[in-house]
């Protein structure tokens, strides 16, 4: 297997599925191509200008920059429909259309959910 | 011989995918290496002492499928959250005193190996 | 004696079906107050303060500024939410909702 | 050669938005078997044979049976939905997906 | 507290909260106005015919048939929406409109979520 | 004195719902009695032993919520099939040792006597 993507459509912060995904997308870049793609409410976690210093939880747009080695492409259409197209983004991200975001599944060898 | 992988992160009872992942690997291993890494709430499943009155004991289930040769690890993060421990000795093949026979608790970067040696990778998440 | 609200404390994201249910109960309260928190707070990108007329919105600090909400109207932004939301519960309400 | 499939594994209701990513997918794919478990056997009641035209659709008996799902048409039912699967996920499979 | 309404929107099977519902419910009715409401995917708890043997799980039609007492609303709309209409469904349900299944809920004292 | 009772469904760390119950109960022990009842995969809650590096101790959390006195509660069936027995005695408020002081297992019929009992109900869950 020398490809993952890991699909992310959970909300960051209300959950610890997004932290996990980027720890796991992290941990794969030795050895493999890999994408984390966020769709649905996984959009959410590239609003710029995060600070969970008062939730006492991981700062999860610093751990995607720290990572900028790691393709981060963003369904367009769920980021819409979501209301953030006017918002300031995460810069280390790609915003693709729905053909390209399901290329880029079709092309991974493997597919994980969170 | 081909190798299975297969991601879980929910914990037993609330979702069925413990069970399916059970059922899936049970046919996996007449022919194949099957691989399972337990990722985020799904470190609950190896817990010794289940006793679901009206459901299948998933911790069970997974030592018959680390019997028969699965290879199961636990991520150590997730693991440590949730107060399982990770011990230097290994007994009976777990090194956590809270799991049962066979499964062990193991670094996130073992997902990472059981992944590029795979074949084909099933990942099954509510 | 005092009035009395509704009030509802929303932590799910717009496209849950538990908030349409939420917004549903609360088109049909005539006196409702709406409580934001965690992954609730995402209801301000979407513009629920434009669905819900008349219905006091709240929403948690540490909330927005973890998720990179600025609101910039017509919400409430208490020093403590948590103090505020349970005051209002036990106080002042007819019936509490959680979502 | 033998023939490759993409193998879809469906396990959520029809109203998930991952039982809609999944079905984009399948009308991507000139070669899908979609194999319904669990809550996915659901689809069976919304017409999902209609959507998806010329894939091959299983389901899993157990869970239809659980769920009272009584199907009618153009689906197949193995004896053991699992062994099947497993073997076309191995052996007959370009892709593997599960939703 | 005087009423207790439980909104299960899970489907039954795929995880413990249908069945952790009814458990909940059943225990409430000595002393208290209960009611179940079934809404979205919930709604597929009352599909007539369900037989978990070979699942090993618990018959969740056959626990709402034994508490015959528990006052059990079914929303239309999501009936409709999953197809589920022209099926046979389990007798001791009640079928209620969208304004029926909020009253239900406003006339409770407290809603807890499954 | 007024009573609250929150309900819980959901473990630890997979979801923010114990951090957030417990801001709620904070604030009400100021003023009124506090209910938790630990419902499904909310009794993994009070485990001992949890060592999340990243995240607020939820086992601490909560023994800090029954010191200052609210009654917390866990079903026995969803207890027992995740593996916490309850024992015949209590010790430090609690009658089972993987347990955190003053979390007690107790039978369901507990959620309808707190529910009751109580003016108001706050109901977390995924």
């Amino acid at each position: 297997m020398k490809s993952v993507f890991y699909l992310l459509d959970t909300a960051p912060y209300g959950s610890e599925k997004a932290f996990g995904a980027l720890n796991a997308a992290a941990v794969s870049l030795a050895g493999m191509n890999v994408v984390l793609g966020l769709y649905g409410d996984g959009v959410y976690l590239v609003v710029a200008g995060q600070d969970s210093t008062k939730l006492g939880v991981p700062n999860l747009s610093d751990i995607l920059y720290s990572y900028g080695e790691l393709r981060v492409i963003v369904h367009e259409p769920s980021l819409i429909e979501r209301g953030l197209f006017g918002e300031i983004l995460v810069e280390t991200i790609e915003l693709v259309d729905e053909d390209d975001f399901l290329e880029a599944m079709e092309n991974s060898d493997s597919v994980i959910l969170f | 011989m081909k190798t299975l992988t297969i991601v879980l992160t929910d914990g037993p009872y609330i979702s069925e995918y413990a069970e399916i992942a059970c059922k899936l690997a049970e046919e996996a291993l007449k022919q194949y290496q099957v691989n399972i890494f337990l990722y985020l709430d799904a470190v609950h499943i190896p817990k010794k002492g289940q006793n679901p009155s009206f459901f299948t004991n998933a911790g069970e289930l997974f030592t018959g499928l680390a019997e028969k040769g699965a290879v199961i690890r636990a991520c150590a993060r997730c693991a440590a959250a949730r107060g399982y421990t990770a011990e230097e000795d290994t007994l009976k093949g777990s090194n956590c005193e809270d799991y049962l026979p066979g499964i062990k608790i193991s670094s996130l970067y073992e997902l990472s190996e059981m992944l590029k040696k795979s074949d084909k990778v099933i990942s099954l998440s509510r | 004696m005092q009035e009395e609200f509704d009030i509802f404390l929303l932590t799910k994201t717009p496209f849950s079906p538990r908030s349409e249910l939420c917004l549903k109960l609360i088109s049909r309260s005539g006196n409702a107050r709406l409580y934001l928190a965690e992954d609730g707070v995402y209801h301000l990108l979407s513009g629920v303060q434009e669905l819900i007329h008349g219905c006091t919105v709240y929403a948690c600090k540490e909330d927005l500024e973890a998720r990179a909400v600025n609101v910039r109207e017509k919400v409430i932004i208490p020093d403590n939410f948590y103090s505020v939301l349970i005051e209002d519960i036990m106080e002042h309400c007819k019936r509490a909702y959680t979502f």
